[in-house]
Formats: C-alpha cells, structure tokens, sequence
C-alpha cells in the first residue's frame, strides 16, 4: 500500500480532485489564470510558486472561500460546486489555511472538534469531545489543556492545533498551506511522521511550503505555479531543485546560489573597543525574559537562535520600545536611553520587524503605498507630510528594489500574498533609514528567490554600516547570515558565539539542548545529543 | 387566579416621630413646566411641614415608576403620590399598592384601570380643558384661521389630550400637524418647513410656550410678524411665554399651572388623616391674551 | 471582462460605483420632490441683505450635525465611537447661557466671548475625559462614552438647577441666527470650522494616520505611530466640535434645556457619517461624505412635512430612506445592478460583480481614495485586522 | 493551573458578582428598617419582576454581542410589540394568537436586521439603527395613545403567581419571572452546549467570524440566527412589558436598547465581541436594577440619578479594566510554565 506515486500507478487510478482550466479574478488582479491540477488518492503533492504566484487563491477556490470566475472542479470525476468551506469539508476534502484561521477566544477542544463535536441529542457532550480532542492532539504528540483558550498558546502550538483540526474529518483531501512556517524541525516531524500515515491510507495531501527541504522529503508529485499560470506538474524524483527554482521564478536558479556562500565572509566582525550602537546591561522584564547583556555594534549582523518560545521575540521587543524593560540599562551611542515607545526608538534610528505581520505589521485596509510611508511619516510627525513626489520615489524604489507584486502602490495590502506583504514591512522600516534593524522572523512564509534576495538585501545593509539583528527559526539561515549569535533557551540568553567555522547547526542546537533546566521546561530537541562545547 | 390575598393590616400613621411619609413619583423632568411643578411639590413637602418625601423621577418611563411605586409600598410609605406617564397599566401595582392599604393620590393626569377606588383623589390641570380652551378661543375670535398645530411630542399625555381637545372644538380648521417634540428647536424647524408646506396658514396652535417661542422665530425668519400675519396660541404660559404675549408676538395663552405643590400638601394631610376629600381637585388655572401687562409677567415665579 | 468598457459606459459605472453616489441621488430626488410637492421650494430671495429660503434653512440646519458628525468621523476613524456628543451640546449650552444668566451684561461681547469659550472648554473636559477612559484605561469607546451619554444630561440639569435657563443677549444669539454676507452666521460658522478640520487632517499626514490607528492600532504604534496621544486628542476634537455644535445650536433659541437639546444627536451624527460613506468599523474615512449626509438627513425630516405626511410617519420615512440606501450602496446590490448591465459576461458572484464596476483597464490610474474603496477586497473573504480598544 | 486559567476568564463575572454583593451590603447597612430588612426574598422578587422584561432583552443582546454585532432596535421592538399587542386584542383576536404574534413581530425585526447585516453587508449599527426608526415609527402609526389591554386570559396570565410568606416579607413569583428565567436558561444551554452557540462565539473572534466561515461552521446562517434571537427576545420583552403594564404605548422603550447594553456589559460581557457569559447578564441585569432601587431608596434628584448610573458604570468599567490588566501577565506566566514544545503523549 505504502508505494510512492508512480505515472502508471496514477494513470490507472482517477483523480480525487481535478480542477480544469481555474481563472479567478481581483480588481486588477487576475490571480489565476487557467490552472489546471490534480490530485490522486495516496499521494503527497506539493504547490509550488513564489510569493504571490496564487498558490493559497487556487487552494481557496478549490474549498468554495472564493467562487471561480471560470473553470471546473470535479471530484472523484464528478463535476461539484462547492459554495463554502463547509460544502469543501462536507465533500471531504480538510483544509488548513496559510494564515492560522481559528478562533482564538474558543478552547482549544472546540477548535480542534467544533463541526465533528460528539454529541448527546442537540447538545455537545464535552467531557467526551475533549477526549476526543486530546486523541487528535495526542497524534500530533502535541499535550496541551485541550480546556485552555487557544490564544493562551503561541502561534506554533496554534498551527498544530490547526492542523489537528484538519485531521479530525475523515477526509479524502487534507491541503495544508503552509503548515511548518511556525513550527520547529521536532515538531516538523511529527507532521511529517501523520502526513505519510494518511498518504499511505489513501489520503490525497496537498501540501505547500517554501521550505525545499521539507518539499523534497515529503511530496511524490509537484504542480508549478507562476504568475497565476501553470507551469508543470511533474514527479518530484523527476525534478532536481535546481529546475524547481527555475520553473518558479522563470530564469535561471543559479544567481541565486551565491548569496549562500559569500554572505558570511563579506562582512567582518567588528573592532574590539568600537562603541556599541546599542547596548543593554541587564535589560529584562518580568515573565517575559531574563535580564541579559548585549551589543549591537554598527555594519554586524547579530542572529538569535533558540526554540520556538525561547524568547528571541521578547528579547527583541526590549531593545527597540515595543514593550518597556523593568530592569536594566540601556545605552543609544554609548548614553543612557528610555525607549518608552516604539516612537522614541525610531527617532534613533532603531527600527523593528514584527513576527506577526497580521497583527502588527500590516495595517490591511490602507494601500501598499501608504504602508510603506507609516513608519517614515510617523516619525516625522504627522504635521509634516511627506510630499508626494519624495513619498513616489520611496515607494517606487522599494517596490522595485524588493520585487514586490502587484506593481500596484494603490493595492490594498490585505490583498496582498503573504511573502509581498512581509516585504512591504521590510520597505517600510528601510524608507526610514534605520541605524538599527531588527528583524523578526522576516523570511517566514517568503519564496526562496525573495528569501535570498532579502538575505543579500541584509548584506548588503551591513556592509553600509547598518547593524542588523537577524531573528528566525531556519538555524541554518541565521547561522548563514550573522557574525555572532545570540542563542537563547526558556527566555534566558545562554550564550553568546563569535560564528565560524566551527559553528553550526550541531554545535547551537548543541549549545541549546544542553543541561536543560529541572521540570517540564525540557524542550523537545531534535535528536538529543551529547554537546561538543557547552555555552560559550 | 386573583392575587388579592390582602394584607389588610397595613395601617396608617406609623412615622414614629409623626411625620408623614409620602412616596411621591414624579414622571419625569422633559419640560420647564414640569420641573417648576417639581420645584413646587418639594417646597411644599418639607421636613418642616410635617412630611417625609421620597422623591423619585421616572425619566418618563412606565416602568421606572412602577418599580417606584412597588419599592413606596416595599418601604412602607404612608401616602404614595404620583403623576402617571400614561393613562393606563396600572392595575397590578395599584392593586398592590390597595393591598398594602397605602391611600393614593394622583396628581396632574389621571389612570385607566380596573381596580375598584384605585386611588383616593385626583389634583391636577386637565389637558384636554386645556386644549378646548384654545379652541373656543379660537372659535370666536378667529373662526376663518387656517391653523397648523405644533404637537408635542408624540404619545406624551398634554400631546395627545390638548390635541384631542383642541381638534374637538376647531378640528376642521386644522390645515396640517407636525411635531416639535415640545422644544424650541424643533419647533422652529418644523414651523420653517410649515410655512412652506402650508402657505396659506394664518395661525399656529402650539402645545406648549417653547415651541411656539421657536414658531417666533421661524415666522420672524421668514419675514412675517408673529401674532399679526401668524396668530399663535399657545398653552402653558411659562415667563417666556407670557412675556411673547406682551410683546405682541403670541396671541393667546393658557395656563397650565405647575405650581399646585400647597394644594397637594392640603390634600395629603387630609388623607392621611383619615378625612373625606373630594374625588377630584382641578388645579386652578386661568387664561391670558395680549392684555396681560409686563407687571404680571414680572411676577410669575417660572 | 477582459475588454475594457467603452469610456462613457466605464465613466457611468464609476460614477454609480462611487460612496458617494447614492446619497447624493438621494438628496436630490428628495429635494426635487419638495420642490414639485410645494413649488417655490428651491427659491431663494434676499431679504434684509440676507438670503432666505428653504434651501438656506437646510444649510442651517444641517451645520450642528454637520460639526457633530465631523469630530464622530475623525472618531470612528480611530475605531471608536462617541455617544456623548448629544450630552455634551446640552452641558456646553448650559455652561455657556448659565454664565451669561449671572453675569451682569450678558450683551457685552467679552461676556459673551467667555461664555462661549467656557462652553467649548466644557467640551475640552469631557473628550479630555472619554479620551482618557479610551487611551489610558483602555476602556471600548461604546461604553467609555455611554457613561457621560447617560450622565452627561444630569450634569447639565445640575449645572442649570432642573430648570430651562434662559437668557436674552443679542450677540449670543447671533452665533446661531444672525447672517453673514447674506449667509446665516451658523452656516459661515460651520463651513469655516468644516474647512479647516478638513485642511488640517487631509493637507497633513494625520488622516492617514488616523486611519492607520483603526485599522491596525498595534501596527501602528509599532511603526511610531502616537497612537495614545493621537486617539487621545481626537475625542477631545469631538467634544469641542460638539460644545460649539450645541452653542450654535442653542443660541437661536438661547434657552438651556439640559433634557432636550441634542437629545439622540449621537444617533444622527452617526447616520450622517454612514450616509457619507465612512464605515463604522475604523479606518478609512471620507470628509466630503458628510456634507452630503448632514444635508440628506436634515432634508429627509423636512420632506416630511412638505410632503405633508402626518408626523407619526417622520420615523418610518427616515427608516425607509435609510434602508434603502444601504440596501442600495451594499456590493450585493452593486454586483445586481452590474449583472444587468453585463449580462453578457454574467459574472455570477456578487464580489465579481463588485469589481466590474471598476474599469479593469487601469488597476493604478484609479487611484482615488473612494475608488480604490470600491476595488477593495470581496466580502466574504476580508481579512481586515481590527483592533478594538479593549 | 488549570484553576488558575478558569478564574481568569470568569474574573468579569466575578466583578458583577462582587459589585453586586457589595451594593446589595450597602442597601442593607442604609435601608433597613426594624419593621424589615433590605435584603429579602422580597427584594428579589420584586428586582426580577422589574426587570424581567429588561433580562429577556440583556439575553437576546447578547446573542448579538458575542458574535461583535449591537442591537439598537430592541427597546422600539418592545413598544411595537406592546402596541400591535393591544391593537390585536381590541380587534378581538384570541390571546394565544395574539401573544404569538407579538413575539413574531419581534422575530421579524430581528430577521430584518440580520438579513442587512449578513447579505446586504451593512453594519449592525446601521442596520439596527434603521429597524429602531422602522419600529417607533410602526409603534407611532399604530397609535399615540396608551392602550389598555384587558383581555381576561392576558390579564390572568398577568396576576398569576405564587405567593410565598404572609404580609410585609410575602413575596411571589409572577409569569414573567418564570418565563425570563426559562428564557435564560434555554440561552445558557444554547450558548454553551451547542455548535450554533459555540459558532455565536466564533463569530465574535477577530477578523469579523471569518475564521469561521474557514472552519467549514454556518457563519452566514449564524450571523442571521443572531439578530432573529435578539429579535425574538425584544418580542418576548414585549409580550412581559404588556404583562407589567397590560398596556401598549408608542413611547415604552425609549432608551432600553441602552439599559440592555449595558446591563450586558456590566454582566462582563466584552462589545467586541467573543467573551461572556450569560449567566453573567442575569447578575449584570440584577446590578442594574439594584442601582435603580438603590437611587431611589436615597431619593436622589433625578438627575443625580443619571449621573449615579454613570459613576457605577464607570466604577465597575475600571475595576473590569483592572483586573484585565493584571490578568493578562498572569496568563503569559501560567503560558510560560506549560513546555512550549511538545512532549510526547503518555
Ligand atoms: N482578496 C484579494 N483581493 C485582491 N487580490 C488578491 C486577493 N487575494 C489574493 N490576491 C492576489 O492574488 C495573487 C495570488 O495570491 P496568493 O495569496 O494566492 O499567493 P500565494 O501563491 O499563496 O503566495 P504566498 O506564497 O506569498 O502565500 C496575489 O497577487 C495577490 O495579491
Ligand atoms: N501572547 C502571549 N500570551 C501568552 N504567552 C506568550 C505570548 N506571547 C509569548 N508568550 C510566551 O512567551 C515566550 C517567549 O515567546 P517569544 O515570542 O519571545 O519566543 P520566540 O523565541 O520569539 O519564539 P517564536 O519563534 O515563537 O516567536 C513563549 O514561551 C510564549 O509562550
Ligand atoms: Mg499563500
Ligand atoms: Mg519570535
């Protein structure tokens, strides 16, 4: 039964899900334009395109979100018209959107049950739908309070529960968009370890993901989008990475290569005895992060790896006025400063990326243009606007200089692809010229020609002298990026190490695996093994 | 099912140290007449004059007036006085009140209900005389205007019964109706658009000073006199109101007195004690036209 | 969709496309209603060196919603409300006339000068007050101002001692009733303020950031945004515009009736801002709209009685004209009203539809703030982030 | 911890519950007498038949509430209701029929708002704001004056109730105290141990219920069902207000839709929508009716009274903001104790 797709297999077989010739269209925007895709029971098939490319618009016009403007769907050959998510999920196919879409201010059982709850005549019997909920979460291994609030968890243990939720359904089609951008390689793994379960019992999984890595290990089929068209579908095994890149970006993959290996040799660690842009002696606050020193010294970047929850974001947060430190000192150019808003850190010149760009980057209803002026004019005040022809400049350059589609400045953000919203909020802090740049997470959910462009983009940031804190959960890209790394665990900084050679991703997640503190605080850690160097 | 298990032994008299309590519910505070009949009733009911009052404003709500008069008879009050929002719903609480053997005075409108000697006596103005007086006015003074009545606001008692009494005596001489909701504002606004609407309007009868003070203006805006191109008859004759009639500006007014609280204290002290009291009391009310002079303008108290 | 409509036809659809397009057709059918049901409705004549008239009693009328709704406007820009503004036009009224009452020559300008000024100082207090409960307690604007909503008028009752304060002082009433270059004075008033509110939020960069704080407040503050401070002043605005709302609105009649001036006010201001096209929910906000809606709703209580309808019906005229325009100016009936017109290319959603009343030619030439409205997401699938104060 | 998490969400319920001890503590300490004590079967008795009809509409409120609509339009649903009520029984229409047709014509207020609100995307304000016109000026046309209604079986219904004691402490139980407090259990049941109620909820999170229209629930039908329930509620109300006043008037009502809102938040109830409890309306309604007593007990000017009602609302609006505050460190440091990674299942 456990066989990978093959062509003969699949040809004999019909497909659950065929979608012919999709054409959905946005004001202004045709998001797609004849799509055709299939998907065959027993296989994992992976979505692939860049940011925008409409990946998430055909997997929303497959569960009824938006009608089609043209073209069929047919399921298990039959033509069907699905109106709303709830005719998809009834017809069997489950979905976890891009954005983790779920009711924070429910509990965790009733997001996961809710539509599938047990019940006793009209009332839900909750003592067994949580039972049932724990069941579902247990083979997530994921052991939360299926009672507590689900906004009570972090965005990771939220997109589990998420993905829980798609599984409760029998379903004949599970589409997971973007599952992994929250999650960690352990937790990776299990979804990986559940989705294989289902494949191999017949389940048809799509999947989405701009992880190469996690495409390449999971998926037996891909179907290529550019542009709103598609390109290909092909067997995974048929098609090395570097094609996949090109078939996805429509040039050829190799510029983007270089980035990887020159990134680190380009920029140099900064001069013993240089003073420091920002300096933190002890900053801290209570239940967020222990207090912790640092320096962020002008043209270095500084990654900070750790699990999720491991506090980088909190971290972060303290050194640029989002949330106040109650203990500490901080130091701007060698003087002691109060950043008691996020203004006051942007009048000198430090500037911070959001991890949660639905909630606190972008702002939805006004344009891309205006998006990208907020933290410039901001700063300026609001009795100083920026006069229009500057303000088009900025913009311009940026849209350019970023990629950014639609090239359309009046676009409303929200409707915007994830990875083109993510590199708005990169424009926004850069229009203002920032001394400091912290970044949070800021290639999640980013295609791998915009991710390597961002990562350039930062290289090149430090390079003019710019110091750049570089948050994110790919080791592998921090580790890629920064001149020293800040590795943190349970919300205490553990160590601080000059990047080279000698450090890798072993040698980190070494470095935050080691003695674990007493009590439930033990993270679960990829392949636990012994360390090479303890904390620095 | 009934609900008359009474409680006959309620007794009067019990303020240990002789003063008598009233519970007395006021309907609301929506117009300078009311509130100077407020004022009137509080002077008169004082510590000094041998009462105890709870006072209580029903913002013009049923219902707030209900939960007054149960909480009179939850408190044990000896006389509950109270002037009713609207004529009718009463039957349950009053029957309560019966059965508590708390005596009831109505004060300025009177109830509709089916409880048998629901309340002692009855003292107050009698809208709808009110608005009859206007109209005989109007009959004979001015039997060919064309009027157009101001109303009050919609469903509130003086609205409803000056209208009824006016319409009775000169209704088909009434060539349109809008409501100022009894401001000066809206009375304004609405008479602006009447004179519009209604060209050919001579008179305005409106149901109360306020409006018609607001009717002033809007005629005056328009480039007509008030109370020469436009009569205006009036009903309640607050300062204002008078001093509009002095001026020239309204032609005729009648009186709604607030200012009745002395009459009321008689009364209570009759009831409580135990004595006959006529079954209704009529405030005594007069009415003004432009004979008045300034010097009895200067002395009314609101 | 593909073909670009032809110019006039694309012209016509963005023109009916536009926020504003109902309710300007609705005013001016109802006023060319009037004008056929009493005919001399529309003239206007000198008299006095003023105009007069029914189209200048509008004007007159519609300026106390007019100012009320503009600081409501700036207000749900933030992604709040104010239900106080009625309260506060009766306390400021009642401050204003209650000084003038003591004072020894209520005719003397500087008299007059203060009152006024202590009217719109009182209206400083209580935003000062609602900003406060908003911004720095983080209390939800509905609640944070039904507090003064529903104790607003027993202040002003306190303030007048329950009775109807009424003064006599011909400057005073001037500000509501008298004319300037043949304009009543309240309309010059409410134009002068309208215009300059307008120069200040639109010619700055404040608007834009207002509406930044009601879509998003979290991501503005994090981009620098004072969104506490700016919140903060805007409720402030809205108390002053409704002290002097209430002064011009009283002073005609200068008569502080603390129960009734402004009474449900809030409601109409918040229509007015509807009319105009700026949704309830925060962000974007349209100026101009409210002329226009200030205009429709003074006009529609008029028509009422030039129509000669019996008062009972003034609520259920109103109920009508206002269901039918949202019913109306909703992207159902625009995706109705666009598959008649192309019935050929039959587009069968209505969010579809919605997009074809914008010329799909030029996705950045329309580049108007009301179009690029209009283009905005279909209903269902929105992801606006709203963050409320709570 | 799990203890811990629970108290925290019931800490606004908690609030009204202490709010109302409390002002219930400084009614006995002021207005008892030697003949009798503040707090009494009495006084509850009295508060809920006072305020049934107030219950019946906090209920229905929030409905609407939690799924982050408002509900302006009740208070002139109960006066058109109470008129249409009174109309039909002096045309002769038997009782049953009549009661039931009040209550649909609360139904179809509520439908018309709904049906705005979810096809025709107008705003709930808006959309209810609209019905409030189209109620009172309904109401108005039906009539100005206060009818009667002295339909014998109406009226029947009306003085029927259980008397408990005998004399000053005898208290009862009317209809409209049973059916409100059926009213309020059936929502209990809805609310919490239903999908459609947990979708109500839903409905309130963030994005506008959008979520749930992803998770495959009936956002659209929910959204619709809301309004009608509110609406149904204001029929109820009306039906209970006819009952306590057996009359129907145009102008019964003005300002209830407020009273409800507030007695809905004061039950701890957030208006943004997604958090509350029902329950906690009961106790919000019973606070509310509390103040009145209260105020009039001290025989305040009237308006003393308003400014009253807004010092307590605005007390208990802080001390709800209060323990918000202090609650929601205490959440990140329950969060922080719980492995922030998975541990495997036992
Ligand atoms: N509601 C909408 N209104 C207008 N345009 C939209 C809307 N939703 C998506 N689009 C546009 O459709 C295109 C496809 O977007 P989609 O979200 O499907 O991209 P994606 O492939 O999922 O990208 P990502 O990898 O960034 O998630 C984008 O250009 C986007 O701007
Ligand atoms: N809104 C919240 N409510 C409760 N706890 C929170 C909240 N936000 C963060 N936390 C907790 O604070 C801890 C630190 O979170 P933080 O976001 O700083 O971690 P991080 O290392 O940046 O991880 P991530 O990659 O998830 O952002 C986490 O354990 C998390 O449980
Ligand atoms: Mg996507
Ligand atoms: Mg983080």
């Amino acid at each position: 039964m456990a066989q990978p797709a093959t062509p003969t297999s699949t040809a004999a077989t019909t497909p659950v899900v065929q979608m012919r010739g999709i054409t959905i269209e946005f004001p202004g925007v045709r998001a797609l334009d004849g799509v055709d895709l299939r998907l065959f029971p027993g296989e994992v098939h992976a979505l692939m395109g860049e940011n925008g490319a409409g990946k998430s618009t055909l997997i929303k016009a497959l569960t009824g979100v938006y009608s089609i403007d043209a073209g069929q769907v047919l399921l298990d050959g039959e033509q069907v018209h699905l109106k709303d998510p709830g005719a998809a999920q009834a017809a069997g196919i489950s979905t976890v959107y891009q954005e983790v879409n779920l009711c924070a201010n429910l509990s965790v059982a009733e997001n996961v049950m809710l539509g599938h709850e047990v019940r006793r005549g009209p009332f839900v019997d909750w003592r067994a739908t949580r039972r049932a909920a724990r069941e579902q979460l247990a083979r997530l291994s994921l052991d939360v309070d299926p009672r507590s609030l689900l906004e009570s968890h972090t965005i990771a243990v939220q997109q589990l529960v998420a993905i829980a939720r798609a599984m409760v359904a029998d379903a004949k089609v599970l589409i997971l968009d973007e599952p992994t951008s929250s999650l960690d390689r352990a937790e990776v793994d299990e979804l990986f370890r559940v989705v294989r379960q289902l494949r191999d019992s017949g389940v048809a999984v799509l999947f989405v993901s701009h992880f190469m890595d996690q495409v390449y290990a999971i998926s037996d089929r891909m179907t290529v989008l550019r542009n709103g068209k598609l390109v290909e579908e092909r067997l995974t095994r048929d098609l090395p990475r570097r094609d996949l890149i090109s078939l996805m970006i429509g040039r050829s993959g190799d510029e983007l290569a270089g980035v990887e290996e020159t990134a680190k040799a380009a920029i140099s660690l900064h001069e013993p005895g240089a003073q420091p842009l920002v300096s933190s002696s002890a900053v801290g606050r209570a239940g967020s992060v222990q207090p912790f020193d640092l320096d962020l010294y002008p043209g270095e970047i500084v990654g900070f790896a750790g699990l999720l929850g491991s506090g980088r974001t909190e971290a972060a947060r303290l050194l640029c006025g989002a949330d106040r430190p109650d203990t500490g000192r901080l130091e701007v150019d060698g003087a002691p400063a109060r950043l008691a808003t996020p203004l006051a850190a942007l009048q000198r010149g430090l500037a911070y990326s959001t991890e949660d760009r639905k909630k606190e980057g972008i702002v939805g209803d006004l344009t891309v243009r205006e998006n990208i002026a907020l933290a410039l004019q901001a700063r300026r005040g609001a009795w100083r606007p920026i006069p229009a022809k500057e303000l088009d400049d900025i913009v311009a350059r940026y849209m350019t200089a970023l990629n950014i589609n639609p090239k359309n400045p009046n676009a409303l953000i929200k409707n915007l692809s994830g990875g083109n919203q993510q590199k708005v909020l990169l424009a926004r802090w850069l229009a203002t010229d920032p001394r400091l740049l912290i970044l949070d997470e800021p290639t999640r959910g980013i295609d791998v020609g915009a991710k390597a462009e961002i990562q350039k983009l930062v290289v090149e940031l430090a390079q003019q002298g710019m110091s750049v804190v570089f948050i994110s959960s790919e080791l592998e890209e921090v580790l890629r990026l920064s001149q020293r790394v800040v590795v943190m665990r349970d919300r205490v900084k553990v160590a601080e190490v000059v990047n080279g050679d000698d450090v890798t991703t072993e040698t980190v997640l070494a470095t935050i695996a080691a003695e674990p503190t007493d009590g439930p605080a033990a993270p679960h850690t990829p392949s636990p093994r012994t360390s090479k160097e303890g904390a620095a | 099912g009934g609900s008359s298990t009474g409680d006959e032994g309620a007794q009067a008299g019990s303020g240990g140290d002789g003063a008598i309590t009233v519970g007395y519910s006021q309907l609301g505070a929506e117009s300078g007449w009311r509130t100077a009949n407020t004022e009137s009733v509080k002077q008169n009911l004082t510590a000094d004059k041998g009462f105890k009052l709870t006072f209580v404003d029903a913002q013009q709500k049923q219902e707030n007036q209900i939960k007054a008069l149960r909480d009179f008879v939850a408190q044990d009050v000896d006389v509950i006085a109270f002037s009713p929002v609207v004529e009718t719903g009463w039957d349950d609480v009053l029957q309560e009140i019966k059965d508590a053997g708390i005596p009831v005075v109505l004060v300025d409108r009177t109830v509709d209900t089916k409880v048998s000697d629901p309340f002692v006596t009855h003292i107050g103005s009698d809208f709808k005389a009110e608005g009859t007086k206007a109209g005989d006015w109007v009959k004979q003074n001015a039997p060919d205007a064309k009027i157009f009545e101001l109303q009050g606001t919609l469903g509130s008692g003086a609205q409803v019964d000056r209208e009824e009494g006016f319409d009775a005596v000169v209704g088909s001489q009434v060539i349109g109706k809008a409501s100022g909701n009894f401001t000066r504002a809206e009375g304004r606004t609405a008479t602006e658009a009447a004179l519009q609407a209604y060209p050919d309007m001579t008179m305005i009868f409106t149901h109360n000073d306020d409006m018609g003070l607001g009717a002033v203006e809007a005629i005056e805006a328009a480039g007509k006199k008030p109370g020469t191109d436009i009569q205006i008859v009036s009903v309640d004759a607050v300062r204002d109101g008078l001093q509009a009639l002095v001026d020239k500006k309204f032609n005729y007014v009648v009186e709604c007195n607030p200012a009745f609280g002395d009459q009321l204290a008689e009364l209570i002290k009759k009831v409580h004690a135990g004595e006959d009291v006529p079954k209704e009391t009529v405030v005594e009310e007069t009415t003004f036209d432009q004979t008045i002079t300034q010097a009895q303008v200067d002395a009314r108290p609101y | 969709m593909s073909a670009t409509p032809s110019g006039t036809v694309g012209w016509a659809r963005r023109v009916v496309g536009h926020t504003l397009f109902w309710p300007t057709a609705a005013l001016v059918a109802l006023l060319v209603a009037c004008a056929v049901a009493s005919p001399g409705f529309l003239d206007i004549t000198v008299r006095e060196g003023a105009l007069v008239g029914q189209p200048i009693d509008l004007l007159r009328n519609s300026v106390t919603p007019l100012l009320l709704a503009l600081g409501m406007c700036l207000v749900i820009a933030t992604g709040g409300i104010d239900l106080s503004v009625g309260a506060v036009m009766a306390i400021s009224l009642a401050v204003s006339l209650t000084y003038l009452d003591g004072a020894t020559d209520p005719t003397n300008p500087v008299t007059v000068a203060t009152a006024v000024v202590l009217g719109l100082v009182l209206g400083v207090a209580v935003g000062a007050f609602n900003g406060t409960l908003v911004t720095v307690l983080g209390v939800q604007p509905f609640i944070a101002t039904m507090i003064l909503m529903v104790a607003g008028r027993g202040i002003a009752m306190l303030i007048t001692k329950g009775q109807i304060t009424t003064v006599t002082s011909p400057p005073f009433k001037a500000l509501g009733a008298g004319s300037v270059l043949g304009l009543p004075q309240a309309v010059v008033i409410g134009a002068v303020v309208f215009a300059l509110v307008a120069l200040v939020v639109r010619r700055t960069a404040l608007g834009v950031l207002l509406e930044a704080i009601g879509v998003n407040r979290e991501s503005a503050r994090l981009s620098g945004v004072r969104a506490r401070s700016t919140t903060w002043t805007v409720y402030v605005l809205a108390g002053v515009l409704a002290a002097l709302a209430g002064i011009i609105y009283g002073a005609p009649t200068m008569a502080a009736d603390a129960n009734n001036i402004g009474l449900f006010f809030e409601l109409n201001a918040i229509v007015v801002v509807v009319l105009g096209g700026t949704k309830l929910d925060g962000g974007r906000f349209y100026l101009s709209g409210l002329v226009v809606g200030a205009l429709l709703l003074t006009t529609i209580e008029r028509a009422v009685i030039i129509f000669q309808l019996p008062s009972t019906t003034t609520n259920l005229f109103k109920a009508a004209v206002l269901i039918a325009l949202c019913v109306a100016a909703s992207p159902r009936a625009r995706g109705w009203l666009a598959s008649r017109r192309t019935a050929s290319s039959g587009p069968r959603r209505p969010e579809a539809a919605a997009t074809t009343t914008q010329p799909s030619s030029s996705p950045s030439g329309a580049s108007t703030a009301s179009s690029s409205r209009a283009s905005s997401a279909p209903p269902r699938p929105s992801t606006t982030t709203r963050e409320v104060g709570a | 911890m799990k203890l811990r998490r629970l108290d925290a969400r019931y800490l606004p319920v908690a609030g009204t519950l202490v709010t109302l001890v409390v002002l219930l503590v400084v009614g006995q300490a002021r207005y008892s007498t030697p003949r009798q004590d503040f707090i009494s079967m009495k006084l509850v008795s009295n508060l809920l038949i006072d305020n049934s009809f107030l219950l019946v509409l906090a209920v229905g409120m929030t409905f609407v509430i939690l799924a982050g609509g408002i509900d302006l339009s009740v208070g002139a649903v109960v006066a058109l209701v109470g008129l249409t009520v009174a109309q039909l029984f002096i045309a002769g229409w038997p009782a049953p029929v009549v009661v039931v047709a009040g209550v649909l014509v609360g139904t179809a207020c509520g439908t018309i708002i709904g049906v705005l609100v979810q096809y025709f995307d107008v705003q709930p304000f808006i959309a209810s704001l609209a019905v409030l016109f189209l109620a009172r000026g309904a109401a108005t046309v039906l009539g100005t004056r206060s009818l009667p209604i002295d339909d014998p079986t109406f009226s029947a219904l009306a003085s029927w109730s259980i008397r408990f004691g005998e004399g000053r402490t005898s208290w009862r139980i009317t209809a409209s105290i049973l059916i409100a407090l059926a009213v309020l259990a059936i929502a209990y049941l809805v609310l919490h141990h239903t999908r459609f109620g947990r979708t109500v909820y839903g409905l309130g999170a963030a994005d506008r219920g959008n979520a749930v229209n992803l998770m495959g629930l009936r956002a659209d039908r929910t959204r619709v069902w809301v309004y009608v329930i509110s609406g149904t509620c204001a029929g109820v109300a009306g039906i209970l207000f006819a009952l306590y006043t057996k009359s129907g008037y145009n102008l019964t009502g003005v300002g209830m839709e407020l009273d409800a809102i507030a007695a809905v938040v004061i039950g701890g109830t957030l208006l943004t929508g997604g958090y509350g409890y029902v329950l906690g309306t009961g106790a919000g309604v019973l606070v509310y009716g509390l103040i009145q007593v209260l105020n009039s007990r001290e025989g305040l000017e009237s308006w003393w009274t308003r400014v009253a009602i807004g010092a307590v609302l605005l007390a208990f609006v802080v001390l709800q903001r209060v323990i918000a505050v202090r609650r929601r460190p205490a959440a990140r440091a329950v969060d922080a104790k719980a492995p922030p990674a998975p541990v495997p299942a036992a």
